[in-house]
């Protein structure tokens, strides 16, 4: 984990309130930045509201930098999005576990993304090649399909990409839980992980737990420090555990959550 | 550079006035990738319970402007994992670590005390008497002068490590509220805890906490909080007085102590980022140094009058 | 366009839940060259006194983190010039006016009330019971149930006007204090005024302000205002409160709405942008229109249960 | 007085520590910026901290912008001087009443600036033609007296110029009461119109008051409001009368300002 403050190199608008910014980073950070983690951001400047800092998702890294990518839910990330290139923001991370390293048995990875959510999966494509796969992408409406253009390229003919939408403004109109289901009557043994908001990753584990199917979940819970102090982002588990979304998780292992 | 030492307590002299707050900085070992927590003036637990502690449900925290409402209730491991897990990591670490603890009721304060006595590694005892979240105990101790002083009276019946006094802000006169606790035999004062708050979503039309109200910390408290401790520097002079509230900067600790605090904790600041300890105490250096301090004690307390 | 209008009290009816606060908004004429002060749910005036007041010596203002610090002291032009000077100005405006005044004694309060009672343009009187500069009557009057029903009961007997109290937060218990007043014959309740605050100047060693300490206002103090009325509209549901504390957007505004406030007072936003009350009515039209309210008050107090 | 956003056309750094920014300004916003008149800033974002703008003086005014000089005094001024051209300024003014105008009878003018006070005494140099006229400049050390050049160029034949550094770092060493007194002796009818912090502003007074001379000071008082509202700039005037240094001043009569 590193401290930093890191320049913003480009900030790319990707829809109407989604934008991508490419942070500057050293190598180690790179290095650790492993798919399913995140950073806890903030501009570095001294003006002390938005006070703390806000966690995004490490959507991928190069040399030398990584991007977040980032929708503007509130002030803490519309304050971000808005800052150009050349500003300094300051970086806390890798933060937190990341999705598991699976072996690669020939069983299908399916990925599924709500919303924002996108950005977590998104670092499985951008970072792993599993074969087969399958993204499944299921947004509000068309114009929340970020990505979508790249994250088919870079799958290439290994991964199967379907989006829908609650409006059907793209793609089919429904929610994204209805794909998994079709995914998984062909694909039965396949894992899945699954990144979204906590209503959709209620139902994706409601129809894992149905099918005995192993997966995964992202959440994003609220979080003051990001480093397991605060005990704000604490989610409940099964058999009255309780996780640390930000160092246990995020990535929870599917059915054990208690939403 | 300047002497950063301070006698805090008679037997109980830290590095540096610098310490960490309650519940702001578990049990010191989340923090040891980031820094050397053994450079700290002290390290204050997360608040301990007698029996482990789950916390409220639902949302948690939310942040305000400059500052944030927190609703944890309390979690935390319980005194007995506390002592065989994480002290002994402490103690190897160097840090000196002061006891935050809170019971249900007068009984549990005591026992807990009892407990915590002549445990190696334990340098003194805060008791929190103030926290918002629980609603069997805490709050009516940290509210009522005469509670609070029979509570301290009982903890300090059962102890011989210096016993601090953590007071709620959530009152008429404070000044009243530290009289009642030092004359019932607490050592020194730690003020302030959180502010009792509340916020609400528009998009759902609920409250945002899961607990309904939370403690609000965070800079925007800082201006109460100098007050307070004006107050009671000025009313209990020989009292050490720990300031605590919206430090973020060496200039803000260093507000705390000219006003008379002889030491100051950090709370929020740290989730913003872990090294804020570590530059308070560097930069309160390079601010007395530059004006020819010697002693950080020779600057504590020296506000002048307003002109 | 949703129906803004509300019935603050029985016999006054408010074109919208917006008012300015004492004290941020002078007395209405230093907004008209940048505002409709008439389409104001109501103006309220500064803070007047029987005779004028110069207010405080020295630094009065300062900034702190979301918020700011002031000790004006309670300046004003006193009673009868407000009457004569600026009353006619607010008549002819078409602004409905609440006279906000306070006394250093409870003679001066009834007073008061009884030179304001049947004044021609007066729509109701705000006591202010807390404004914490005025050492001789202010503070104690706002701190302590027994006196503030005392004074409340007082000035009731000599007027007819509607009468609302403004509360200080300073208290341990608003609750007792919202009880007492309501008691005594307070008809509704404006709270919170300001919380009690320090701020100090490094680089001088004193403190900034000329006052020592000076009342909190600002977006900092937001979630204990929300959490002070939230626990005053429930203890006390029959009672019209005015929600104030940290509005700068109407998002604030409806916060205290859906709490159960009846009408909200916009303070220090005023400073920032004198256009902040229009813009909070346009944008609490927009909200409410959009999720289909007729009426204003069919939002008012709807919160939910946490979840 | 108008509200309104106005974007950065400019921001150029005079010294370490001061900045001129160049704002967007409307056709009547320029005609009513007279001569010690002044802003009040904040930049145009929802971020609550810095909360209240600040006052700075209106350097001087173009078709359509006008520039201000900002010296870092503490988190506000370092906010607005730190930002970019393209980013948008929360923008309160011309307010204020501004130096007054004066009959041009021969009578010789002496202008004098401490410190920042320069921003002010400039606009005098930029609007209004005196003569003859000296500007007296004194500031803690060379770096701080910025905008000297070109007021030079401005002033022309008509403008003597001298400046004084409490460190001798350039000029004489010394205050620039000293520089007054000595002119004063020269220019006994002259009138004087002074900018800079208190303990300079009391000083020109004594000296104004023990010569005889008419002068008008411009005082810098902490504001909230800058319209009259909140009453914290509230100055003290003899006979126990009371100013407003936003709507009375902040030009006030020399002679009349109790410090
Ligand atoms: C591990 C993790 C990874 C995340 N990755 C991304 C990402 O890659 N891209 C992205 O755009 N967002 C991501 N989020 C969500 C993002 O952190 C929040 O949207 C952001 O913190 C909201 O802050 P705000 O100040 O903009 O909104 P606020 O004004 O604080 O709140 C606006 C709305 O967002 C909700 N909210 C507040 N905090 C959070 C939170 N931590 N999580 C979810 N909802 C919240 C509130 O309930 C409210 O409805 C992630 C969250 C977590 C915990
Ligand atoms: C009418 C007027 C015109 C001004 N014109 C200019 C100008 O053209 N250029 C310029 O650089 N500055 C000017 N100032 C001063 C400028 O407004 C302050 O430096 C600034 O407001 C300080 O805010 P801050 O947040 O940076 O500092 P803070 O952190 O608030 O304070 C930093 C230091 O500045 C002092 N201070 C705070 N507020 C003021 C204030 N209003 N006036 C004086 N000192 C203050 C404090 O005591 C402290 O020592 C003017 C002030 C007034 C009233
Ligand atoms: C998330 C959180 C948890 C806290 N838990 C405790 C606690 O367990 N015991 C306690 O005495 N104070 C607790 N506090 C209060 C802090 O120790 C401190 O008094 C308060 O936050 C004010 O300081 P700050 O403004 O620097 O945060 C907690 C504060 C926060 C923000
Ligand atoms: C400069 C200033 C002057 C004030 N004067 C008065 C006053 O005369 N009487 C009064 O009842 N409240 C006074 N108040 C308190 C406000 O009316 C209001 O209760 C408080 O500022 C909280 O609201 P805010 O956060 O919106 O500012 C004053 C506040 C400020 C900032
Ligand atoms: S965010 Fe603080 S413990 Fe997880
Ligand atoms: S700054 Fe508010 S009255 Fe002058």
């Amino acid at each position: 984990m590193y401290l930093f403050d890191a320049e913003i190199i480009e900030n790319r608008r990707l829809a109407d309130d989604i934008s991508s910014l490419r942070l500057e980073a050293r190598p180690e950070f790179v290095k650790a930045g492993s798919a399913g983690r995140f950073v806890m951001l903030a501009s570095a400047d001294e003006r002390l509201d938005p006070l703390l800092k806000r966690p995004f998702g490490i959507v991928r890294c190069g040399r030398g930098w990584f991007e977040v990518v980032i929708k503007e839910a509130g002030k803490g990330s519309r304050n971000l999005a808005g800052l150009r290139a050349g500003v300094r923001v300051a970086v806390h991370g890798p933060l937190g576990n990341g999705y598991p390293e699976l072996e690669k048995d020939g069983r299908p990875l399916v990925l599924v993304a709500g919303g924002i959510g996108i950005a977590s999966i998104a670092s499985v494509v951008f970072s792993r090649n599993f074969d087969p796969a399958a993204l499944l992408f299921g947004a509000a409406r068309a114009g929340e399909l970020v990505l979508l253009e790249e994250l088919k390229k870079t799958g290439g003919g290994r991964l199967e990409v379907a989006a829908i939408t609650d409006d059907g403004s793209s793609g089919r109109r429904g929610l994204v839980t209805e794909l998994l289901e079709e995914k998984l009557e062909k694909w039965s043994d396949a894992r899945v992980f699954a990144c979204g908001p906590g209503p959709m990753l209620q139902s994706v584990q409601r129809v894992l737990q149905a099918r005995g199917v192993e997966g995964w979940l992202s959440l994003e819970n609220r979080m003051a420090c990001g480093f397991g102090v605060c005990l704000g982002c604490v989610q409940e588990m099964r058999a009255g555990v309780r996780a640390k979304v930000c160092t246990d998780g995020p990535v929870l292992v599917a059915g054990e959550v208690v939403f | 550079m300047t002497d950063l030492k301070v006698e805090l307590l008679p037997g109980l002299t830290l590095a540096n006035p610098v310490l960490t707050a309650s519940g702001t900085f578990g049990y010191g070992r989340e923090y040891s990738p980031y820094i050397d927590i053994s450079s700290l003036g002290a390290v204050v637990t997360k608040g301990l319970s007698l029996a482990p502690r789950a916390g409220n449900p639902g949302v948690r925290i939310t942040e305000t402007a400059c500052g944030m409402l927190n609703a944890i209730g309390l979690e935390n491991i319980g005194i007995e994992r506390f002592l065989k897990e994480e002290l002994p990591f402490l103690r190897d670490s160097g840090a000196v670590v002061v006891v935050n603890f809170f019971g249900n009721s007068q009984a549990e304060y005591a026992e807990l005390a009892a407990r915590l006595d002549g445990v190696d590694g334990i340098a003194a005892l805060e008791i929190n008497i103030s926290c918002p979240n629980v609603k069997a105990g805490g709050i009516q101790f940290g509210t009522d002068p005469g509670s609070a002083a029979e509570l301290v009276g009982a903890v300090r019946a059962k102890t011989s490590l210096p016993l601090i006094t953590k007071l709620s802000p959530n009152v008429t006169d404070i000044v009243t509220m530290a009289r009642a606790v030092v004359e019932a035999g607490s050592d020194a004062l730690s003020l302030i805890n959180t502010l009792l708050g509340m916020a609400v979503d528009l998009q759902t039309g609920r409250p945002v906490l899961g607990n309904l109200t939370g403690g609000l910390s965070g800079p925007a408290i800082k201006p109460v909080a100098l007050r307070m401790v004006y107050q009671v520097v000025q009313a209990l002079p020989e009292i050490p007085v720990i300031g605590i509230g919206g430090i973020v900067c060496a200039e803000d600790a260093l507000e705390f102590l000219l006003l008379g605090a002889r030491a100051v904790q950090i709370g929020t600041a740290n989730f913003i980022d872990p090294r804020t300890a570590i530059a308070v105490i560097a930069g309160m250096d390079k601010f007395l140094s530059a004006r020819g301090y010697e002693k950080v004690t020779d600057f504590i307390g020296t506000l002048k009058p307003g002109r």
